[in-house]
């Protein structure tokens, strides 16, 4: 049932399978494992972001998770407590100061300790590369409008944001452009901070403006939201947010009952969905042509949580393996044929359309 | 005969009512939590938990922001507020553009910080998370940080439209005290955040489950001096100094169109044959 | 992937996702996530096989064998004697040993590297000192001496009548770090005897009441008294708790073997071989990314 | 369907009211044309149409507006949503979402109407206003006209039976308005839709308005009437009105077409006469001041600039015309330095701009840009004057004679972007004379401007090609280009299509052709002035 009309898969979908990946990313240190994820997420991206600015990201996402897994090697060479093993070089070691906390660096380095750097690097740069591969896969503007009607102004500004902030750095660069017809410098800090005056007092006009036209296009007709259903929705948002919190406290104090810790979590979310759900209901807004959420979507989806569910099963043991003494990482088959089916989303989901515009990002991106 | 439409004293771009004061409350509390977890967590049976507990957050801490967010904007926020927040958030976002939204050259806190001075906490604290969010899309930046860069960011907006309401000089001074300790504060809360992540667990600066709060504060304090408060100091200045020397201009603009906009505009709808039907509700 | 097998998958996935429901998911995603976190590794083996089981009969699946902690100047030595399931690793020896104690659980860094035993010490982790790291060596006895690391605890699997000893040193990290200073024996085993007979019950029975009050300070379980003759074999609870603690303990332990069988196979001869493969997989994909950008772009 | 009752309008922190005692009824289905000076309170009777003047602006409002039986007092603009339909001056400024689709169904999703009926009427719309193979293009790709058209149709979707307009045409090009003005004929025709629409530009509109509203300004009564009663009486009657009624014809034609039904006998008078002899005389041109040689110019992929020849003269008006995106702008541009040319050389008295020091490069050359707004850095004129002052290096307080010798009457203590679009044109253009550069470069200078602003600069711009400057104006304004230009260049995607005397190059162009050259075609009258002159001549002998 591979669905061949083009059409961008429901950003919902693509974020769970995003995170789904994630956590399983999470759960491991393998290096196989983690490489795999990455590997898979970049796999399906290159098969179905669109051709569209923000896709790109995907790239940067690689490159941060590089650029971590540096940081997180530098600070094992440098700050590493020696994790007992074979030498590979060492370092000379200083005592920094006592209002440096009289940290001691340097000192030998060992293979076991650099990999196991590395091996905590790469889980990162895998979570990383997750949330890439979903950035680059759904429009920023889908997104927007998947979320719940409760947050649709918070959405409509970050909408308006998107569309105006490359006008903003195009007028930026006119406006520096325009000093020399002044007779001033057109280049170096003094310009850029001087341009940053006319470019904002040309974004307040154009906001004005822009408000003008959305209060006379209807924007936030009060919807059917009665006082008593406010208060509601308020005590659910309250109480969702304490029971979250008591869960958060329960997960970090160990000597917290368990009670505290998932049941919290689960009624803190369900209060919060109940708030959601009951105050879109009640927004008199209603909704052009919805992104529709077809079998594509349900198969991403379960993909995804495939994946996950391999890698829950499989024992810690080889979701962790040990660097002292150093051995080959052990391939636990179930978890790598779970990633291997959060591949399929490449071909069940439905080719992205060739025009997805939002060339507004152009600039940005 | 005249009746005028909502006459409010407070000119703020979005009012907090009793609900939204505890949400915030609730939320702050939270947000301790979220980012000290690794000085407050015990270790334990479950210890090896609290190696995962950032990542509990980084489902808990969206969804506060979300909440928070959905309770100030519900109802109460009008058009211009949206516009503002929208094209406001835009040039922090292209004013972050530059800087590719890495640490460091960090100038969100120009607009921010006035922004919220003028606008009020509430904007403020919205503005603060739209223009990370917004930066984030723009340039590729969202992670799993990304939640907890704007819950800090909107904390800052939201604290620089509680200020003490001086004028002139003094104004001036007292935003660039503040932008400089939030740049500092900002750094050091999201280096908190990234401090048992990018440390590991096994270098001597390094977060210890259960470790005790003073020797974690020892380790930390290390892991953020040799780490990233190389790249705060300048920012913090950089901050500071931007608006001693931009404050006046930026302030005024924004009062400007915070008058334009003017979010109580005081309506008023005269009959002037006062034999005539009163006009108006 | 063949386009059959993918409509299937599909079909598969359209249905049964159809039955859980949207919002279900979003939520029960929420919740997976937040308890994949909260008790990603809880693996640990839970209930705690009674001390007595050495001189008790044993079933075929199980092994008998003896953990000797030495704690180096950080405390007293405790030698103890325990069943556990055939392929059982050293580590979950040790865990076995502090749930059976009821002492704390080894404490790892997140390295995998092993930093505390009986919570001593109660922080840090192979922190350098003046003659070396100080860590927990990991020995493993036969007859007579013992042997460093001989194996990784993770993986190692232990059979019936080895002697897993761990000493807490000040050293380089290799060979020459000392064993614990007991020698490794047999005789560290009780006799095996259906009747519950021990040369001192009394001590095994004070044993198992500190277990209560020692997971906390104390860093080892065990009174000094037991140390002089270095045997500790457990009190005499009643045979019965065996049948009702045990078995669950051990489908428990199987039920991981199962799920863990391609561990074993992969870590047995040759583990090279499925990270290659797997490697040639990965590569095969990032190709086909890079391919398809590229002749997108 | 729009009824004013003795509505005046006074906001905050004013004395006097804007608006004063207005009354007029507009029936339903007619296209209401709103003329008047700048100033005089136009955009605020119409915003004043869909209540946002005072809900949104602030102030106090006497008398009754009523809208579709509806209250403005009684009802915010949202309520108003679905009987009246606003769209701004930039339409682009108004837009809320990112693609033509979401555009459409913004108000509808806000009003809550149902998926269905939002559907069918959104492709209703796009067929309407010819969009549909626009619908899912990113806004920010439209062309102005298509802006403009999608900006209409959001606001029809909405299913508004009111619209109101301000200066719809104003950024638009001949073509690009025609589009727009035939879309909004249509709806008025076909659908019965009201139509309220401020526009300077009335030689485009004038043809379409079934009724006029003249806002005199200064405190004058408001008249409503037929565009033949009004119009030529007003100051801002467009050139063949004004035309007719130097010819005594009445009614006064309001169309080409029904002028030159009637210019028979005119045409006959003036046969014979050389049209050229009556236009304003010019001193001789001067010395080269610019030359360009072989000009390329591209962003990335697009080339703006071919190969472009052209030399300039001292003392010459210059206008460059052509459709949006022929590359006018580009072309100032890189004449003023802005922009280093890919291939190809400029020089200005032998040097090449780019490479100007911007202190020097002020006294050499000036560009009055597009957005003037941009050459505004302070909070005051008076700030704002003298900056320029001290920029240029000249005696303080010459930039703001300048200003007054170009307009009066400007508050020096006003905010430059609160200035109304003329005010802002002239601050700008004083600012960049400030340094007396004797090359002076305007991109789109009219826009916005009413018939006396443009008649002021018209003067203004004359003068100063008296004193031998050297002067360009990049416009589509046809008529302003026929009053001043002495030389016109027109421009096709990168290429000089036409370059020679502008009486020669615009008469028989269909599009750049003035409203009197096409009524006297063949002949080649440019102006009215001209042909007024011209009869005085023929009426003398």
């Amino acid at each position: 049932m591979r669905s061949t009309e083009p059409r961008l898969l429901h950003p919902v979908a693509w974020w769970v399978w995003a995170t789904c990946l994630a956590a399983c990313a999470l759960r491991t240190t393998n290096p196989v494992l983690n490489g795999l994820i990455i590997v898979v997420a970049g796999f399906v991206v290159a098969w179905r972001r669109p051709d569209a600015p923000w896709s790109r990201s995907f790239a940067s996402a690689l490159r941060l998770g590089a650029l971590v897994i540096a940081i997180r090697v530098v600070f094992q060479i440098v700050f590493g407590v020696r994790v007992p093993g074979t030498t590979l070089f060492t370092i000379p070691e200083v005592t920094l100061p006592s209002w440096a906390a009289g940290v001691a660096l340097g000192g030998p380095v060992t293979a076991e300790a650099l990999t196991s750097a590395l091996y905590q690097g790469l889980r990162l740069a895998a979570v990383i590369a997750c949330f890439g591969a979903a950035t680059s896969l759904c429009s920023p503007y889908r997104t927007l409008r998947a979320l719940p009607a409760v947050l649709h102004e918070a959405g409509v500004a970050v909408t308006v944001a998107l569309s105006f902030a490359p006008q903003a750095v195009i007028s930026a660069r006119r406006v520096r452009e325009a000093r020399r017809l002044r007779g001033r410098r057109d280049r170096g800090v003094r310009a850029w901070a001087a341009s940053a005056m006319p470019v904002l007092e040309g974004a307040l006009d154009r906001a004005v403006a822009l408000a003008a036209s959305m209060d006379g296009r209807g924007y936030g007709r009060p919807g059917t939201m009665t006082p008593s259903r406010r208060r509601t929705v308020s005590v659910l948002f309250l109480l969702g947010v304490v029971a979250v919190a008591i869960g958060a406290y329960g997960a970090l104090d160990a000597g917290a009952p368990g009670v505290l810790r998932v049941p919290a979590v689960v009624l803190g979310l369900a209060a919060v969905l109940a708030g959601f759900a009951l105050s879109s209901r009640t927004t008199g807004r209603s909704r052009h042509r919805p992104d529709p959420w077809r079998a594509p979507e349900w198969s991403t989806v379960l993909t995804g949580l495939v994946a996950l569910g391999a890698s829950i099963v499989t024992p810690t043991a080889a979701l962790h393996p040990s660097v002292s003494p150093l051995e080959v990482p052990m391939v636990p088959m179930v978890a790598v044929l779970g990633l291997l089916v959060a591949v399929l989303p490449a071909r069940l989901t439905p080719p992205p359309p060739a025009l997805v515009g939002a060339s507004s990002l152009v600039v940005a991106a | 005969m005249t009746t005028a439409l909502a006459p409010r004293a407070d000119a703020r771009a979005i009012r907090l009512r009793p609900a939204s004061w505890a949400l915030l409350a609730v939320a702050f509390v939270l947000g301790i939590a979220a980012f000290g977890w690794p000085l407050f967590a015990s270790s334990g049976p479950n210890s090896s938990h609290t190696g995962d507990a950032p990542w509990l957050m980084v489902v808990l801490v969206p969804l506060v922001l979300g909440i928070v967010i959905a309770q100030l904007a519900d109802g109460s926020i009008d058009a211009k507020a949206i516009a503002l927040l929208g094209v406001l958030a835009a040039c922090g976002a292209a004013l972050r553009l530059p800087s590719g939204g890495v640490a460091g050259f960090e100038p969100v806190f120009f607009l921010l910080v006035p922004a919220g001075r003028v606008l009020g906490r509430g904007f403020g604290f919205v503005l603060g998370a739209l223009t990370l969010f917004v930066s984030a899309l723009l340039t590729g930046g969202v992670g799993p940080w990304l939640p907890f860069q704007m819950f800090a960011a909107a904390w800052i907006g939201f604290f620089a439209g509680c200020l003490p309401a001086w004028r002139g000089r003094a104004e001036l001074w007292m935003l660039a005290g503040y932008a400089a300790v939030a740049a500092l504060a900002y750094g050091l809360v999201m280096n908190l955040w990234f401090w048992p992540l990018l440390a590991g667990s096994d270098t001597s600066v390094s977060y210890v489950a259960g470790g005790g709060l003073v020797d974690n504060l020892r380790r930390f304090w290390a892991f953020h001096l040799t780490s990233s408060l190389g790249f705060d100091l300048p920012r913090a200045v950089f901050s500071a100094l931007f608006i001693l020397v931009a404050g006046r201009p930026l302030l005024s603009a924004l009062r400007r169109v915070a008058r334009r906009a003017s979010f109580e505009p005081p309506v008023a709808f005269v009959d002037p044959h006062p034999e005539g039907p009163p006009a108006g509700p | 992937m063949g386009g059959r097998a993918v409509a299937v998958l599909g079909r598969v996935g359209a249905s049964a996702a159809l039955v859980v429901g949207g919002l279900g998911v979003a939520l029960g995603l929420a919740l997976v996530l937040a308890l994949g976190v909260a008790l990603g590794p809880g693996l640990a083996p839970a209930a705690a096989a009674p001390a007595d089981a050495c001189a008790a009969p044993m079933a075929e699946t199980d092994v008998r064998v003896v953990v000797v902690v030495d704690p180096g100047d950080g405390g007293p030595m405790s030698t103890t004697c325990l069943v556990v399931p055939r392929g059982t690793t050293g580590m979950q020896v040790l865990a076995r040993r502090a749930a059976m104690l009821g002492v704390a659980v080894p404490r790892y860094a997140s390295s995998g590297l092993l930093c505390a035993i009986d919570g001593y010490p109660s922080s840090g982790c192979g922190e350098r000192g003046g003659a070396g790291f100080r860590y927990w060596a990991y020995f493993s006895g036969t007859s007579g001496d013992w042997s460093y690391g001989k194996g990784n605890p993770f993986t190692r699997r232990v059979v019936d009548g080895d002697i897993e000893g761990w000493r807490f040193v000040e050293g380089a990290g290799n060979g020459t770090d000392p064993p614990p200073r007991l020698d490794p024996s047999p005789s560290l085993f009780p006799v095996q005897s259906t009747a519950s007979s021990g040369p001192t019950s009394s001590a095994g029975s004070s044993a198992g009441s500190s277990t209560g009050s020692a997971a906390g300070a104390a860093p080892s379980g065990s009174p000094s008294g037991n140390v002089a003759d270095g045997v500790v074999t457990g009190g005499d609870a009643p045979v019965s708790s065996d049948a009702a603690a045990g078995r669950p303990v051990v489908g428990d332990a199987v039920s991981i073997e199962v799920a863990g069988a391609p561990v074993v196979a992969s870590t047995s001869s040759r583990p090279w071989v499925p990270v290659v493969i797997v490697v040639l997989v990965m590569v095969g994909l990032a190709g086909g990314a890079v391919v398809r950008s590229r002749t997108r772009a | 369907m729009i009824s004013f009752d003795r509505v005046s309008v006074t906001y905050p922190g004013s004395d006097r009211p804007t608006l004063s005692d207005v009354s007029f009824e507009v029936p339903e289905g007619e296209l209401c044309l709103i003329v008047g000076p700048t100033g005089s309170g136009k955009s605020t009777l119409l915003r004043a149409v869909n209540g946002l003047v005072p809900r949104f602006t602030g102030g106090s409002v006497a008398g009754t507006v009523t809208v579709g039986g509806r209250d403005t007092a009684g009802h915010t603009p949202r309520e108003l949503a679905d009987v009246v339909g606003y769209v701004g001056q930039d339409p682009a400024a108004g837009f809320v979402t990112d693609h033509v689709e979401d555009e459409l169904a913004y108000a509808m999703e806000n009003l809550g109407i149902a998926p269905e009926v939002m559907r069918r009427r959104i492709e209703d719309v796009l067929d309407l206003l010819a969009l549909h193979d626009l619908r899912d293009r990113p806004l920010s790709t439209l062309s102005g006209g298509q802006q403009q058209r999608v900006a209409i149709g959001a606001a029809l979707a909405a299913g508004s039976r009111i619209l109101i307009l301000d200066e719809p045409t104003s950024a638009l090009d001949p073509a690009a308005a025609e589009d727009v003005l035939a879309a909004l004929a249509r709806l008025v025709h076909d659908l019965g839709v009201t139509v309220l629409v401020v526009e300077h530009r009335l030689e485009r509109v004038a043809q379409f308005a079934d009724r006029v509203i003249e806002i005199p300004g200064d405190g004058q009564r408001v008249v409503i009437g037929l565009p033949s009663e009004i119009l030529p009486d007003s100051a801002t009657a467009p050139p063949v009105a004004v035309l007719g009624r130097l010819a005594g014809w009445s009614p006064v034609p309001l169309t080409v077409r029904d002028a030159r039904r009637r210019a028979e006998s005119l045409r006959e008078r003036l046969a014979g006469l050389d049209a050229a002899t009556f236009a304003p005389v010019r001193a001789p041109h001067g010395a080269r001041t610019v030359s360009v040689r072989g000009l390329r110019a591209a962003y990335g992929p697009i080339v703006a600039l071919r190969s472009i020849d052209l030399d300039l003269h001292a003392g010459e008006v210059v206008a460059v015309m052509g459709r949006n995106g022929s590359g006018k702008s580009t072309l100032l541009e890189h004449i003023v330095g802005l922009r280093t040319p890919v291939t190809g050389r400029i020089e200005i008295d032998g040097a090449q701009p780019h490479r100007f020091e911007p202190r020097h490069a002020i006294r050499r050359v000036g560009l009055v840009p597009q957005d003037n707004a941009v050459l505004l850095y302070h909070d005051t004129v008076a700030a704002e004057c003298a900056a320029a002052d001290a920029d240029a290096d000249v005696v303080p307080g010459r930039t703001r004679r300048i200003l007054d010798r170009i307009v009066e009457g400007i508050d020096p203590q006003a905010h430059p972007r609160d200035l109304s679009e003329g005010q802002r044109l002239c601050l700008a253009m004083a600012i960049v004379l400030a340094a007396d550069p004797p090359v002076l470069l305007l991109d789109e200078p009219t826009r916005g401007l009413d018939y006396g602003a443009k008649r002021r600069l018209i003067a203004v711009l004359s003068s100063l090609a008296a004193e031998g400057r050297t002067i360009v104006l990049a416009t589509h304004d046809v008529e302003v280009v026929a009053s001043v230009a002495d030389r016109c260049v027109v421009l096709a995607d990168g290429d000089v299509v036409a370059d020679g005397p502008a009486r020669e190059v615009v008469v028989h162009s269909p599009v750049f052709a003035p409203q009197v050259a096409k009524v006297m075609a063949p002949q080649d009258w440019l102006t009215v002035d001209e042909v007024v002159a011209a009869l005085a001549v023929a009426e003398a002998s």
